[in-house]
């Protein structure tokens, strides 16, 4: 069993496991019982971690400050893999990727065409809850990085092939004469019966892949067919292919994914601002009074000295219920906070449009399996 | 036959109908199911044919015959009885018709060009001429409809019928003529589909049917993300409280097992542990799905909070029971046999509840709950294995926004985050593209963060100073 | 003045009010002594309305329970205007409404062009903040209508004049030939300069009417246009038609608004639901201890009523602390409530898609008035 | 020469640059305004043009000349000084661009079809050639490009030369070359637009700056919606709070009056009543606006809440001083004379403030405050009269929420309301139309309702029994 279909228990040395360091920095890690982990917080040996349970935090104290620095070693997830690969990539984000697997009915029945590969992120979601999974990518670097990483993974010894090819081209069989990784040696077949049910395609133009479908989907029953679009134009002209080669129950719909961030308000309330500028004002009058006093009885060298440098003769204030001046940590607990929430400052306002369709190719009645179940049924 | 591929006897079917309501039906072998206003038709005659088939209900003089005798045989009681007609496989090229159109932007090319065509009416270029009269321009009365809907055969002919008795009809757009054969069609058309009842299907017939409340405004696009953060699995086993009337629990059924009972992979042992908060549990909503009750009983254990939080202990289980030995038992009465299993098996079911209550390390807890998340969550979280994800579903940010803020500070949980995400269905007709200029609100909110194992700082060497 | 321009301060005689009965039911009325109006709540005489502030609450006893009903008198302003029109009429809503003025920058210099009039909501918006307004329907019905309210309403003495026309097809002059609110009588002129700065078209077609916008917008400064479609294939001829002819700046925008209900939830604690459960189990053990001592007090008959007919013997539930088996209110103060909100049930998930472009005709220094400014600079 | 339409001197104006960044620039007669790396203009060069108007700055001799002669006349300060050049119009074409296009997807027929071609390179039907090697590529340096700059007439020569130079800009497609030259471009064009600064303006640059909390999150949609619920006109008096540094009351001052100092309009003499927290308020933003001191001064009132809520009474007022008689006056010497008309202005003033604190009722309230709105709002409700729109901003829906549930059991307060609007802002290009691929999250949340004036129920007489 892979990293990702199995649910371990311990870190052991060979596994894949996921450091979390912050939100924004999830490395993959090969625990390794010589290596260590290096942040520039500090350095976490795997041995550390060898034998904990999953989930544990690793503490160490740095070495400089001697400061209490920590990570957490988490086992993957296709998820957690997501938010682990750089921003720059381009990848299908889980509020997208969840609505299409849901939508798709995908579950361990299910057998799927993905193409293109792409970063592999969406291949990770696909291949934990299917039953199979055929995955092309076109690009043959990107083809042969995923197919690598698809291997550490173990998910190529599970329910994944990943083949090499342009489908807008050349369709979607899977031959022994192809670059793939499926290995025919072992089978008499020369080709892979693909049969596939729910269908992904996150290529430039769906629509010249569309046509190729007709001979890999299942035919006895309903397949599903979901193309992901940037522009609005490709959601056009694939609408157009779809109804051309027979899909139906075509929609688009676009979705919208939100992160919140929890934050907190200080209550300011209104008698508390008046009590300062109450505050403030009796100062400076008692000030105004002070300093007629104070000048008073200075000399008159002081007094030109106070008047050119400006000095204050006042106190500084001394209701100062909102902590103004001073730097007040959010949730500083001498002061009242409301729970606030604020959504990023920068959101993913468009990933892409999802277009959808169904077909069922042979809409017609399996009369001796009908037969068969009803002498069953009649017993 | 396959249940997730054809339709079976036996099965619980999501119909969808014209007037783009559903409903479920459960497939009884020489049954009849009615449609309302849409006609009826036999059980028998749509097995085999694959989940997903679009049908049309028609009557002819064989069946006319056929509800006579019915109507005979049954007297009175069935006077109001939908006739059943024979169905037939929609044509495909009727069945092109693009999804999603909006009653008030519908395309004409899509849908009814040929209709409007083969009546040879004229069209206005604008909608100038036309003063809104409301229904007192057709000159049909609804009992005429009514006739009309007897003696056809077609919908389309009932339609052709009510254009031609439209006083104005050539005075609409070719637009306007859409929208209103559209609006005709919804209600005269004898087409359905049957499509397999998976959570999607349930959920979307019971949003239908307005029960949103009941399901605690749950979407589709949330249940959706719901299922991959928690990343559900065949082979997990779940934390789960579900205050949908079991539609959570439906959704993670089909995810972890697909329909379908394949209970010799070793692979496919996952459970789904239901806590309620109610002496009884509500699953009702798994009355839909098509799981025998041995698989669900093995698949879904029900644990009230009280049990959960304060099982018997052992002792006590045991002592209230003791099991007789062989011999013993051979010489117990019949009469006392019965009440002698029956305590054999409460305490088997105790010491289970134990086993669940006291000793697994859960990977993953769900919970869609209207309790106050912050105690809640923090006396289950021991029970969840590390690194594994908690995810709780509110209707309203502002409790996942309190039980996020109550997180923070507990080193259990890792990055407690709210989330939202909102699907936008559009109008997808070519050339009058647009999002549906309504839709549903609602949807709500998920925590989602991950169990993690604390250290003590304090059991942490210090490094040796330079 | 208006009724929708001046601050009134006294509901008078002749006054058009709003009445504001509820969210969904505000009325438009115009005050008269001898009326009154009529809800399904009762009946409240104009008399009682007159001479009282705006916003005044009017309160009566219904003559059938003697219950208190009462309804608000409000002022009419552009928004509240829009409230009041059924929802079944194609309006401009204020989400949009608002962000086309702002981006317009619509002030009090401002002339504007908008074209259809439509139900004449968002003509009151322009008219209330703009120095003139052209407003054109090319549906002769709908036209006078629209004439017949801003008459009513005092718009037409103001800043508003609207004209029935097709402007695709004829443009947007106004002349003493054409259908118009204007009053060419009383000039020698026969023709109005638009001098329009700020352009709305509201328009099936849009991209037919913009060629004529040339002649009649300002050409010695930045004009503005916005076009409201709903489909996105309206937006690309929109969007070719404005690069055609000369429009610079494109950019289109969707506005999303929303309204949230304040709501309560209960506030449920863990302990509370185990109390209760407790409290449950508790009852039900006491009252299998009770049947059984009541059972072997009775009769057999009694007893055997008993058993057919499912008699219960235990007590109720007393530790109830969700008020579980009544009907609790919202916000009722025997129990704990936090405060949330929940969006509308159905949500206006789109209206049209806004384009803006914006034109300057010459971009040509005016270099006398620079000369005549530069000697004035230069005193 | 009119401020809104012309580009004046002493005019506030708004620069945008080829880098999406903007600034704000003060026209000074005979200035120049540098633009840093994309070069410096003279103010008197643009004067006079329709505001709006694209430039474009290039070099000549003479400006070499001139640019020569400043810096021997400056000596070393001036050395880094931007040269300052020539402008020029943007030729019609060029300024065709669309807008919004993104890094990430750009298109390039619209954009560099002809640089492109004009420089006869090919390109590759898909990248699949390309192998990522960051700036290695490129074989010039960055000091080769800035000699470049510093000897070339226009960007376009350098993109030019920087193409000619790359070692496989043929193996990009037509569309990466195309991104590739879009970069470059915003990189080297001194092309700059010279834009009126109005409310939109003005926050336009601040969210460039990254201003963003600093105006309370403040969207334009939001702004925008706020003035129209708020039914500002110029003939209003206007309660306002304002915690955006002086924009939210900068939008009101366009809305009211356009820019233009009319104030021989009678329907033109609304005043906005700013209250503030501090000893002082901070109008800071207002700086940027063209009208005079004196407008603003008649205008806008500021007034501390203490001055508000607590104001001298008349007595106090009248007591603490003492006006003299003409005759009086007459005699008093000059050194007196300052003094006493000082005082004399404070009296004034004070009880003008005493009539805003006690005697206006307001035409609406507009808040943007983080104080606790609840109390607030119920403290000044009895200022503003009926029928007149009250509106409360927040960075936070959490806080408007609270509010609207402290307004409910108020009568003074009729439908509380809570909205939010956004704006989705399209990458408009045709043939690669699509919503922003990013955009800037928030933009906060309004509360609305009206001021309304409840009846004592126990006034109304009770209807006659039947």
């Amino acid at each position: 069993m892979s990293d990702f279909t199995e649910y371990k228990d311990v870190i052991q040395e060979g596994d894949l496991a996921l450091i979390w360091v912050s939100r924004t920095m999830i490395k993959p890690v090969t625990i390794d019982a010589k290596a260590v982990f290096s942040t520039r917080y500090g350095s976490f040996p795997h041995k550390d971690m060898i034998g904990k349970p999953y989930g544990s935090q690793i503490g160490i104290y740095t070495r400089g400050s001697g400061k209490f620095a920590f990570i957490h070693v988490l086992q993957p997830t296709p998820e957690l893999w997501t938010l682990s690969l750089p921003h720059r990539t381009q990848i299908v984000y889980t509020p997208d990727s969840s609505y299409i697997m849901q939508r798709l009915n995908c579950n361990p029945q299910s057998r799927v065409i993905e193409a293109g590969t792409g970063s592999g992120s969406f291949s990770h979601a696909f291949a934990r809850s299917v039953k199979q999974l055929y995955t092309f990518e076109f690009h043959e670097v990107r083809y042969q990085q995923a197919k690598d990483e698809f291997k550490q993974h173990g998910l190529l010894d599970e329910n994944v092939i990943i083949t090499h090819r342009d489908v807008c081209k050349e369709g979607f069989h899977i031959t022994s004469e192809d670059t793939t990784s499926h290995d025919f040696s072992s089978q008499n077949k020369k080709e892979i019966t693909l049969d596939a049910d729910a269908i992904f395609l996150d290529l430039p133009a769906p629509w010249e892949a569309i046509p190729h479908l007709e001979k890999v989907i299942a035919t006895d029953k309903k397949v599903g067919l979901c193309c992901f679009s940037p522009c609005i134009e490709q959601v056009d002209k694939t609408i157009e292919a779809m109804s051309n080669n027979g899909w139906t129950n075509i929609q688009m719909v676009e979705i919208q994914g939100k992160r919140y961030e929890s934050r907190r308000q200080m209550v300011r309330s209104l008698d508390d601002a008046l009590g300062r500028l109450r505050d403030i004002k009796k100062r400076k009058l008692e000030g105004v009074k002070r300093r007629y006093q104070v000048m008073n009885e200075m000399t008159p060298a002081e007094r030109e000295d106070v008047e050119r440098n400006h000095k204050p003769l006042t106190d500084k204030a001394k209701f100062n219920p909102f902590g103004k001046g001073g730097r007040v940590k959010e949730g500083d607990e001498n002061f009242t906070w409301k729970e606030v929430t604020k959504v990023e400052t920068e959101i993913k306002s468009h990933t892409s449009y999802l277009t959808f369709a169904s077909k069922i190719v042979n809409k017609v009645k399996d009369e001796k399996l009908v037969e068969e179940t009803m002498q069953k049924v009649y017993v | 036959m396959d249940p997730q591929r054809t339709i079976c006897w036996d099965q619980h079917v999501l119909i969808t109908l014209p007037s783009e309501k559903s409903k479920i039906a459960e497939l009884k072998p020489d049954g009849t199911v009615s449609l309302g206003k849409f006609g009826a038709f036999h059980v028998n005659d749509v097995i085999g044919y694959p989940l997903g088939t679009k049908f049309e209900i028609f009557y002819d003089e064989e069946t006319e015959k056929w509800n006579e005798t019915v109507k005979e045989m049954k007297g009175k009681k069935e006077k109001n009885r939908t006739p059943v007609g024979k169905v037939r496989l929609m044509a495909p090229e009727k069945e092109a018709t693009p999804t999603s159109a909006e009653d008030n932007d519908v395309d004409m090319d899509a849908i009814q060009a040929d209709s409007i065509n083969g009546l040879n009416v004229s069209s206005s270029e604008t909608n100038k001429d036309l003063i809104n009269m409301g229904n007192d321009i057709q000159k049909m009365s609804t009992a005429d409809i009514e006739a009309l809907k007897q003696t056809s055969k077609t919908s389309q002919e009932i339609i052709n019928q009510i254009i031609k008795s439209h006083g104005s009809f050539d005075k609409k757009t070719v637009h306007s003529q859409a929208k209103y054969l559209k609006r005709k069609q919804k209600k005269f058309d004898k087409i359905f589909t049957i499509e397999y009842l998976d959570g999607s299907a349930l959920l979307q017939y019971l949003i239908d049917k307005d029960d949103i409340q009941r399901i605690m405004d749950m979407s589709e696009e949330t249940v959706g993300m719901l299922l991959n953060l928690a990343n559900i699995r065949s082979n997990g086993n779940y934390i789960c409280m579900d205050e949908t009337g079991g539609l959570l629990v439906y959704f993670m059924m089909e995810r972890m097992f697909g329909g379908i009972e394949d209970d010799n992979d070793p692979l496919k042992q996952g459970k789904i542990i239901v806590l309620h908060e109610n002496e009884h549990v509500n699953l009702d909503l798994l009355k839909y799905s098509n799981y025998s009750e041995a698989f669900i009983n093995k698949h879904i254990v029900t644990i009230s909070l009280l049990e959960f939080f304060e099982p018997l202990t052992e002792e006590e289980i045991k002592s209230r029971f003791i099991p007789l030995p062989k011999e013993q038992l051979y010489e117990l009465k019949a009469s006392k046999k019965n009440s002698y299993y029956r305590k054999l098996k409460w305490q088997k079911t105790q010491l289970e509840l134990l086993t669940y209550s006291n000793s697994v390390q859960y990977d993953g807890m769900i919970l869609a709950t209207t309790l106050h998340l912050p105690q809640l969550v923090k006396r289950l979280v021991d029970h969840i294995h590390g690194s594994r994800p908690i995810i709780c579903y509110s209707q309203f940010k502002e409790v996942v926004l309190e039980l996020s803020h109550s997180l923070y500070d507990d080193l259990r949980f890792l990055a407690p985050t709210i989330l939202e995400t909102r699907c936008r269905p559009y109008q997808t007709i070519r050339g009058k593209l647009h999002p549906l200029m309504t839709m549903r609100g609602g949807g709500g909110y998920l925590m989602s963060c991950q169990r993690v194992i604390p250290v003590d700082p304090e059991t942490i060497p210090k490094p040796l100073p330079f």
